[in-house]
Formats: C-alpha cells, structure tokens, sequence
C-alpha cells in the first residue's frame, strides 16, 4: 500500500517549487497581473523544460510516463505559486494526443504539445459535464464561441468542446478569432474565442471514454490548481501571524486568530488525501473515479473559496491591498470554483452517481 | 408599542416638505450647481434642518437633540434627492472632537469651512503596523521654533485623495507611556513636506489614501487637547463614528438587489430564484437582514426616548459584517461562471453581474475597516458580557 | 414611536420571573422532567393568578387587555423557566373565545379560560399552514387524530385544527382519547389525542381571519419560547465561564470562548427585536405581519437550536449531564423548531409571500 | 500510488481465513459462549492475531509491529463477525504504559488479566472542575502504614458499570508544584471506601460514571513510575488514546445511514432526498467524510511505512467532531417533527426515526470527551502551524 508521496514525487514537486520561485517570482507575477497579457513565455519555458507538459504521457509517447497523480501534484505547486499559462489544456491535450488514434495527427503535433512550444489550451464552455458542450461541428470543422478561454491568445491549439460532449482539436488561424475578455483571475486571464467554420485537425467521438476521462481529469487538475493556492493563502497567513505584532505580542499567539489559522488548516490539509484519491482513481479506472472527480472538484474549490476569503481577514488592512498580492489568490480561487461547474453542480452529479451504484 | 412618529413629527414633516418644495429646485449644472447647494445648506441650516448639534457661532443651526426629527429630515431630504451634510470624517468626527475639546479659536477657525466642506478633513490614526493596536503609533511630532515638525506615515486615510486638512494622532512624548506620549495634532496637507498616494485595494480601486511626512509642519496651537491626551481624545471622535456605522435601509436594499440577481441569473436553464436551494439561502439571509433592521428600530427609538437600549449597540457593526459575508458568499453562488468576468473601472461599471465580485471583495473590507471581527468579538464579551479580559490584548 | 419595552412591559416580565422563580425551582423542574406528568398544577395555579391567560384579550371579555407584544414577552419568561403547562394554547383559546360570535358559547367558557381554570391545549399537527390540518370535521363533531398535543391529559379544551384550514373546539370527554407519547421536550410532555365523532363546542371557519391570525400568532409565541430558552442557554453559558477556572483563570477570559459566547448573544439579542415587531405586526394588523411571523418563527427557532447547541459546548463536560439540566432547554428548542413546521418550510413561506406582495 | 495491500499481505489473510473457518463456530449461549470465545482469543494470540504489541509472557502475541496485517486483522475478523481484542481503557491505556514504564512485578500481575478481560479498567483521570486542566486533579492519596490512603472523587469514567480496578490520577506530594506532585496510581474498586455513581447524560443514558473516594486504600507498590511522576506517565497513556479515536469506516457508516433516512422521510409529501436544498447538505457532508476517509488513508500509508504524516494527525478529532456537528444538524432538519418523540432506552430502541436523537444529542458529547475543540484548535495551532503558545493557557 502507497498513500503518501514517494520521494520521486517529492522531489518533483519540490524542484518545480524552486524553478517557480525564479521564474513566477513576485516582481514577475505582480507586473503580469497588472499588465493585459494572458501569457508569460519565459515562465512557461521553464516549466516546459522540466518536462511537465507530458509528465503523464507515455513514455513511448515522448512523456515521462507518470500518471494523473504526478500531473495534480505539479498542478498543485503551480496553483500555489499564481503560475501563468495553461497548464492544465496542456496537459489533457498532450494525453488526448497520445491516445488518438491517427499517426498523422500524432506525428504532427504530439511533440510539439508535450515539449510546450504548440501552447494548448481548452476551449470547453463552463457546463457541468461534456454534454453541455455547445460549439457545432459537422467532423471536419466548428462553429461558435466559447468564453473564458485561457491564455488564448498564445495558444496555438484548441482542444474545443463540441455539441453532444465530443471533443475537436483546432488549429489557431483560419476561422478562429479571439476576443480578449477583462479577467477576474488576472493571473490566468480569459479570453473569447469564435470559431467560423474552423478546420478540425482531429475529432473525439462524442461520449466517448477519452472525453470523459479528459474531463473528469481536468476537474482534479483545477481541484489541484485551488489546493495549492489555499495552501499559499494558509502559508502567508500563518508567516504573518508570526512575524506582525500587536499589544507586544506576536498576533498568532491570540487563540481567535489562532484558531482560524487552525481552521484554515483543517480545510486544506484534509483535503489533501481526497485530491490524491481522485487522481488515483483514473489513474486506475476505479469504479467510483467520476465520483471522486466530482467530489473532489466541489469540495476542494469550496474550501479555496473559503481559505482565501479567512486569509484576507487573518491579514486585516495589508491583506484587503492590491500589492501584498492575496488577492490574486483570492480571484484564482473564485476562478477556480467557477471553471466546469460550481459545486452545487457537481455534488449534484456526483449524488446522482451515488444513486445509480446502488447506494 | 408604536411605529408611528407622533402627530408632532408629522406636523414638522409637512413643514420640512414645504421648504424642500420651494427651496430645492436645481437647474444648473457644474459651479453654479455647486453654489446654488452651497446656499440651500445654508437656508436649511437657518431653518435647523441641517448641522443641529453645532452651535449658530460656528455655522450650526443649535437644534435640542431629537431623533425623530433628525429621522423625518433624513427621510425628507432624501425623498427630494435633497442634499444633505457635507458628510466625512470632518463633520462625523473631527467637529463633535473640537466642539468637546477644542479652544474657541480652533472652533471659530475650523468648524465653518468644515460644514461648507471647504475643507475636507482626512482621518490620521492608522500607520503601517498598527491594526487595532491604535496606540502603538509611531510618526513623531517634534516641537521647533513655534510649530510642530512631523516625521512618519499615516494609512487608510478615506477622502485621501481630496482631504485638504487631517487630524493624526502624533507620538509628541517620546518618553512617555505608550499611550500616554500621543497628541491630537492638526494640520494643512497642501505643504511641501507632504506626499499622498492611493492605496490600491484588492477590488483594484482605490478608496484609501496613505499619507508620508517628511518635516511637515503646523503651528503650535493647532493640537486639540493638551499634549499627550490625544489618545483620550481620540476615543471620543471613534464613539461618534461607531453611531453612524450600519444602515438597515442599506442592508434592506442590498438584500433586494440579491434577490433580483437570483431573478436575473439562470441556473440549469431556470432562474435561481425557483431553485430551493437558493431560496432557502435567501431566506436565511432575510432572517438576519430583518433581525438587524428591527435592532436598528429598537436602537432608534430607545434614542428617542433618551434610554440605553444596551448590549445590541455593542453588535451592530459584527451584525452587518456578517450578514455582508453570507450575502458575498451567496452572490458567488449565484454568480456561476459570471465571477470570471472583472467589471470595469469604477464609474464605467455596467449593469451586468459581474459587478458584484466589487461586494464580494468588499465584504472582506467591511470586516478590516473601523475594527476587525476579532475585536469587536472581543468588545461583546467583555463590555457587553462582562467576561474577564484578557490581559494579554492589553497593551 | 415606541419599540422598546414600556416600564409596565418590563414590570409584567420582572413580577412573572419573580413567581417562576419560585414555582417552577430547579426542584420542581427536575421533579416534572424526571416524571411522566404533562402538567404541573402548582406552578400553574401561580401563572394564573397573575391572569397571563387572558393578557391579550379584551378587558370587556375579561382580559388584561394588552396585546400579543405582551403575550409574547410573558411567554419569553415562560421559556427562560422552562415553564411547564399549554401556555400558548391557552392565550389562544382565550383569544379565539373572546373572538367567537356565540355569546353562549362565550358564556359558558370564556372565563374559565382567562382564569385557566378551564386547561385549554392547541392539537394542530405540525403542518406549516392551516390548510394542512386534517382533522375531519361536519361542523357537529369531529374525527381524527392529532398527534405531540400538549399537557393532553390536564385539557378541559381543545382548540382543534380541522380539515382546510378551519378550527373546532371540543371539549374533552366523550369521544376524546389521550394517548401519551414518548416526548422529546421533556418540559412539556406531549400525546397523541384521538377524535372519534367528538362533539365540537364551537367552530370557526375554515380559512377564517381569525384561524389565521391565530395561527400567526401562534407562530410568534413559539417563536418567543424559544427566544427565552436561547436567552437562559446564553445566561448560563456566561455564568459558567464567569465562575469556572482553568489554568487559574476563569475560562471566560480565553478569547475562543469568550468570541463563542459573544457570537451566542448576537445570535440572541439580535432576534428580539423581530420577535417583537412580528407580535406588533399582528397586533396592528400590519400588511407584512404574516410575513414577520413567518421570518420569525424560522429566524428564531434556528438560533435557539444553534444557542443550546453552543451552551452545551460551552459548559463542557458538566453541560452534557442531565443533572445539570441544560438539556431541558436543548429539548425544548428541538421541541419548538419542529412544531408548527420547520424553519425550512416557514422560510419557503415567506419566500412566497414576498414574491406575491411583488418584491 | 497503490491501494493494495500486496501480495504477502493477501497470502497472511488467506491463512487467516483459514483459521477464522475453521476456528470461530460458535454454537453455544450465556457462560458456555463466554467460555468458548476465551478459548478461542487463546488460540488467536497463539496464532499472532490478538495483542500483537504485548510480549508472550504477559499472554501477548509478541509480534513486530506490521500495521497492514493488523488491518488485514481488522477486516477479516469483522467479516466473521469474530471477536477481537477485549477492548477498553485497560487494553489500550493501561496495558501500554505498564509496558514502558509498569514494574515486572505489575506486568506480571495486571497484564494478563487484563488481556483476558478478567480486570476492566476505569480511567481515573477527570475530577469535577478539572476540565481541559487535568493537571488540576484534587484527588489526594497518602502513604500509611504501607498503603495509599485515597480521598476525593473521579468523573467521567467509562465502563464505570463493570470496572474492577482503576489507574488514577492522585495528587500523592500536596507541597510540589501542580504539574509534580501527581502520582500514577491503580486500585481494585471492590472495597469499601469506593461508592460508584452513573452519570445521567442529556440523551437520558448513562455512559459514564462518577467514583467516589473515602479512605479507599491501595498497596504501597501500585504505583506506576514514581512518585509525583504521574503527570507524564499519563502523558504516555493518552498518546495512546488519541491514536485509537477516530476511524473511516464509522463515519462512513452514518453518512451512509444519514442518506438512508433522507430517503425514508417524506418533506412536503415527497421523499427528503428528492429536495435539492437536502441534496446539496448531504453532498457537503459527503466531501467532508471522503476528505476524513483519504486523510486516515494517509496516515495507515504512513504507518506502513514508517514516516511521519504530519499535521493531519492532529486533525483527526476536530474532523470527526466537526462532521459529526454537521450530520447532526442535517439529521435534525430531516426529521421534522419526528424529532418531538423521544426514543425508547438503549437496547430497546426502535428502528424509528426518532433514534436519530441520540446522534443528534451525541454529536455534542463528541466535542467533550476527549478534549474540547477548543483545546484541539490550540493543539493545530500551536504544535501543527507552530504559532507561539498561549501564556494564560500555561498552568
């Protein structure tokens, strides 16, 4: 039995944890958020070179033939550290490549994804499911627009979700035109995207199980994306709380505050297992995987919402600031909540997944 | 019981809505609007409507106190879209402070353009550092040749952006007591040893101001009280600001715009009004939206009636701290996918739903500003409960 | 205006504390929950002399001639007590009385009331709303059972809710039968009481005003024991952290308990004064006053349960005993959200009425 | 990641089965069964599958620590609803910290009787007025004429009905600082200076009892460790506790109950688990017991091998009791009015919604026992996050 992390998966984490101080430092982070751009190429360079994009792509694929738990656990070191780019589309289209079934395709643009230079991201509206999928497609192209498209404007693959819930790689150029879209999460900023007759490089079957693998996959990387921004606003919290002081004393040492900080801490650290288990259960193809995706994406961006919001008033005044930087935090974790569904939505789901097992 | 306000009340209510109908007629525009305001107050203030508390020396109107009088006038000027007070720091807190502390010369000199709003007053209390532990300020006050040379930084100032003057609490007694070494100076802030800048705040707006001091300066006689009891005289101008905090007609009219969201905003192809789920949070919300509007009524007419109305004054601002954080985390709710979309700068914001992500944030300031929840906690418990206190919050 | 208490309200509350002080002791509490009586004819007897039952009807009746704001608050002092006896049903039936048109039926009965003579007991179900009472009735007799009636085997009357919303007064005796139920709220004991072919005294039609501001005033009563009991959980609670050291210091000086108890008297204090324009409202016959009853019942009821809940946490280990007698107040706050329909569907309620008034 | 056990484990549960089949087939009632299952625990410690932390010649099993076959133990006597270990505070407090800190004389003696489940243990720790301050015990004991003189009164104690002995807590050194004059002690409770008492919880049951002390005396040689020790032999002894509270299983169990009565309750004439606004409770509880199951995941993973899981362990608790507080109030809204009717008394209780009372009552017993959530949160707070400690918390 392996539940807790291996010292592979530690250290994978923790290196990408010290590329990220370098290259998402604040000075880097804060000029982002502050400019209109939804891309950052050096940051993106450097997590491309440590071989993120394809790090759950086999290895005969040109991945580093890890699994999803590898993949949420990179995730969640981006979340914590406000990363830009769209790591997550990179991610699920660099799988969707290498489990498609045309060599051309694959031969065409599978390294270029898993390598980071073609940036991919999705273009799924927010539906709680792929049904909800909305754009047109005859098979050979698509037609209509989806918002909140992340870091569009660099992306030079669209992995676009298609009426009925199938799934239909487009090519940026012809037929596809983005319209910048002013983002609450300044740190991963949003974009419109119409496709008129765009041209399809390669079609999902609708219902398909790569689809609904891909999209319960990417429900854990955005619950992993919010766990490891709750565990930056839980840091933040608990650094200041030592360090500011107040009546002579440090403020953590007042059990109100202390014990807000603790529950901050309970929100996020029991979350933890419950992330890892939702990766592990596609990883595995576990009967229950599409529940725990579900549960895992409502509960685990609830508690983000919630950290985020006891950070800013465990920081009183210098919190509530646009500089001290929670709130970027703050917008991602609302950004995180919002993305595929709210809550509500998927414990719906997952409580209709729960009657129909029988329980 | 009796929510009516009298036959007496209504007799001034009709004369009030007489003189509003003659005298409140605007047709300009720009400065000539502004100077046709600039002598309505002044006709409202001969008539005692406005400024009653402030005696007829000092541009007050000199009204006894009366609570339903001063209601039916709020109620009057606003049904007319009248203006009222020039509002702020300076005729909420730094007149009462001058009228109860100040010498007669700072009376004559700073009270009247305060009221005509000629001179806009910023609050300096706050520095880098100090949170609620307000006597734990640092800018430094330094007598020299006659005036007062100030070194330091103030933070949170509202009005930042227009204040002409600000009253500061100043470490003048480097070697007195902590709270003992604080004066209540006074001082111009169009000098040259004076630097503003806003403070951006997580909403992106900026509503506050911090202020640096570098050798700024202000004559001798422009402190309020004697040296080092600016921190008692503080505590009087934070009493006068707590009354005015908390509005349950404010609280009432932002439940309905929630209530129009949840119409507005369509869930699963319905709008979220019809989903119980989110009118069972509705209601929930409701129940304390009414419970402070009626605390409000009881703290309102024990007013009139010149009796303490007790524990609930201690609880009002918690109350709509609160009831702010359940509204913010319902409008998320309902916002959905509408949360991603930043609304536009203030002034420009649309109509859409994305502008209440500025509520959503701004519930978090609510609970910052005047007082952090913890405090006030701390201040139920031990005012209102006469629980112990805890000795280590002391200073 | 007025909306605080007069020195008559607040003497009316002083003289009924002082009575219940003695009548309804710790011992005689106890005693009662410890047995399985519904009724407690001492304490009572004392209620009675005070001539609470009659306190909002008419002086011409016999009454006291106040209205439900008094009513109210003399049964928020009965709450505090934890008070046995129908209070609430007998307040009614005296109301209902004093209303009905028969000045033969006011004759043979009213005063028997008012004094409490004559014990008088509501058997309502718990539907939200008169319409969904279900007691059969052809305006002679009545059939039907009507579970958790109060003080079932001390009742001279009962003020029965009948089919479609109207009410019927039967008097006990032939073709009335009483079985006890096992009862939560141990402080007011309940059972089930069964109809068959009972003869009624008086009707009052179906829908009537009448029913339906009895109703509503109902709802505000059980509203205002509950606020009573909330307000003795939290002197309690407050008491204790008062006298109980821990670590040399009284535990009421540690800031989580003092932020626990200070966040019990918000929920507290803050409901009164809703609970007071709820009973003015009805007493004046304001447009919204089946709103604020509504609002207040499912506003109020929640804070007692949430206010037992934390009292108990409060105390510890001694708050969890029976001996100590917190959960007499825990039971009855359980007692007083379910009866009369829960927080929940009141809430639905108001939501309606709201919608219909057009906001 | 892997859940498995592995291979080695599947083949120790296949001999396990295998021993359960043909070991545990009991025919027989009353004493006759009694009889058998002592027996049967015999050959189960023989086989190494009970008391597999205790050395054979206290009638342990002796066996290395391996937290996967104690799982696979778990399971399979579940699965043939096979007795365990006798269990209770002597087995999992006593028995520890006689191990570690117990005379050979005392293993010798207490131990086996203990594992056979002839000794039940009461914990003498709690007095009234104690609370979170145990080290606050007023209990006295003095040493005459070769035995402890015992006076004073314990509360609290589970399994107070059966217990035979008790290890206590007892002030021994009335002149030493609180925390040193405490001494571990054990005595038989069958004596006259021993009266016992149940305590009547609000559900109307009584799961603890209360021990009164008057002259109740014990051999000089019953104490554990030394003198004025106590304190931090207890210390040893709740480690143990703590590590025991808390299991997956259970929670998931009563999440699972608690849907079955939203099914079984009608709301407004339709089942409670058909309202959305019920819905969506029972799927907030659910993230919360899936988020208890993984982190107790974890930890088992940890133990297995042997590294640190870190802060999740000092959560634990709070988490039971928190989602316990949830389930509570759900199962409290699902019941309506069938809330006014008190169960039956234990053992009779019906299948009726009304048992749900006793969780409901229960949940709040959880946040007693054991260590407030106050003292939990502290707990998190200062040894998880390492905020400085409270100093009016220190004794």
């Amino acid at each position: 039995m392996q539940f807790h992390l291996s010292e592979e998966q530690l250290a994978i984490q923790d290196s990408l944890r010290g590329t990220l101080a370098e290259t998402v430092n604040r000075d880097v982070l804060h000029a982002l958020v502050d400019s209109e751009d939804d891309f950052h190429p050096a940051s993106w360079r450097s997590l491309c070179e440590l071989g993120l994009m394809g790090i759950a792509v086999a290895e005969e694929a040109g991945g580093a033939g890890l699994g999803l738990v590898d993949a949420a656990l990179a995730v969640e070191v981006a979340g914590e550290a406000g990363a830009p780019g769209p790591l997550v589309g990179q991610m699920l289209t660099a799988i969707a490549l290498s489990r498609c079934d045309s060599s051309a395709v694959r031969e065409q643009y599978l390294d270029g994804v898993v390598a980071g230079d073609s940036v991919a991201t999705l273009a799924w509206n927010n539906a709680p499911e792929p049904g909800g999928w909305e754009v047109a497609t005859d098979g050979v192209t698509v037609t209509g627009t989806v918002r909140f498209v992340q870091a569009a404007h660099a992306a030079k693959l669209f992995l676009v979700g298609t009426v009925g819930g199938g799934m239909a790689l487009v090519a940026a150029g012809e037929g596809v035109e983005i319209t910048a879209q002013p983002s609450t999460d300044r740190s991963r900023k949003m974009a419109a995207v119409t496709f008129a007759n765009a041209p399809v490089v390669h079609a999902f079957d609708a219902g398909s199980p790569t689809v609904n693998w891909l999209f319960n996959a990417a429900l854990v990387l955005f619950a992993a994306d919010a766990f490891g921004g709750a565990e930056r606003c839980l840091e933040m919290s608990v650094s200041y709380a030592k360090e500011r002081e107040q009546f002579g004393h440090p403020i953590g040492q007042f059990q109100a505050l202390k014990h807000q900080l603790a529950t901050m801490a309970l929100e996020v650290e029991s979350a933890r297992g419950l992330l890892w288990y939702a990766a592990y259960a596609l990883d595995s193809n576990l009967p229950d995987a599409q529940h725990a995706a579900a549960m895992a994406k409502a509960h685990i961006s609830d508690r983000a919402v919630s950290v985020a919001r006891a950070a800013v008033a465990a920081h009183g005044g210098i919190g509530y600031t646009w500089e001290y930087g929670l709130n970027i935090w703050f917008r991602r974790a609302a950004a995180n909540a919002a993305l595929l569904g709210s809550a509500a939505q998927h414990r719906e789901r997952a409580a209709q997944m729960r009657e129909s097992a029988g329980a | 019981m009796d929510l009516s306000y009298g036959a007496e009340a209504e007799v001034f209510r009709a004369q009030l809505r007489d003189f509003l109908a003659q005298r409140w007629r605007p047709a300009d525009k720009g400065q000539a609007l502004k100077d046709y305001i600039r002598a309505f107050r002044r006709d409202a203030v001969e008539q005692g409507y406005l400024y009653r508390g402030v005696p007829q020396q000092y541009g007050g109107s000199e009204q006894p106190v009366d609570v339903i009088r001063a209601q039916v006038i709020r109620e009057e000027f606003a049904r007319a879209r009248a203006p009222m007070e020039v509002g702020g720091n300076g005729t909420n807190m730094l007149v009462p402070t001058l009228l109860e502390c100040g010498t007669e010369e700072q009376k004559e000199r700073f009270i009247r353009p305060t009221l005509e709003g000629d001179y806009v007053w910023g609050q300096g209390y706050s520095e880098p550092g100090t949170g609620s532990d307000l006597a734990s300020v640092r800018t430094k006050g330094e007598l020299r040749d006659g005036e007062w040379v100030i070194n330091g930084q103030k933070i949170w100032t509202s009005q930042g952006r227009d204040a002409t003057h600000m009253f500061a609490l100043i470490r003048t007694e480097p070697a007195a007591a902590k709270h003992a070494g604080i004066s209540y100076l006074l001082l111009d802030l169009k000098q040259p040893g004076v630097t503003r800048r806003p403070i951006r705040q997580m909403t992106g707006e900026s509503g506050f101001y911090e202020f640096f001091f570098d050798n700024a300066t202000t004559p001798a006689d422009w402190i309020v009280g004697e040296r080092g009891k600016g921190w008692i005289i503080s505590r009087t101008t934070l009493k006068h600001e707590r009354a005015s905090i908390g509005s349950a007609d404010g609280l009432g009219f932002q439940f309905s715009k929630l209530v129009e969201l949840a119409k507005e905003i369509h869930i699963d192809g319905e709008p979220a009004i019809l989903k119980p789920a989110i009118r069972q949070a509705l209601g929930r919300v409701e129940g304390w939206v009414l419970a402070h509007r009626y605390s409000s009524y009881r703290i309102f007419s024990c007013a009139a009636a010149n009796e303490e109305p007790g524990n609930i004054t201690l609880m009002m601002k918690l109350l709509v701290t609160e009831i702010g954080h359940d509204m913010a985390l319902l409008a998320q709710e309902l916002l959905g996918e509408n949360i991603l979309l930043e609304p536009g700068p203030a002034g420009t914001r649309g109509r859409g739903p994305e502008k209440w992500l500025d509520q959503i944030m701004g519930s978090l300031g609510n609970s910052i500003a005047g007082g952090t929840t913890n405090i006030q906690r701390n201040i139920i418990g031990e005012r209102g409960l006469g629980l112990p206190r805890d000795p280590g919050m002391r200073a």
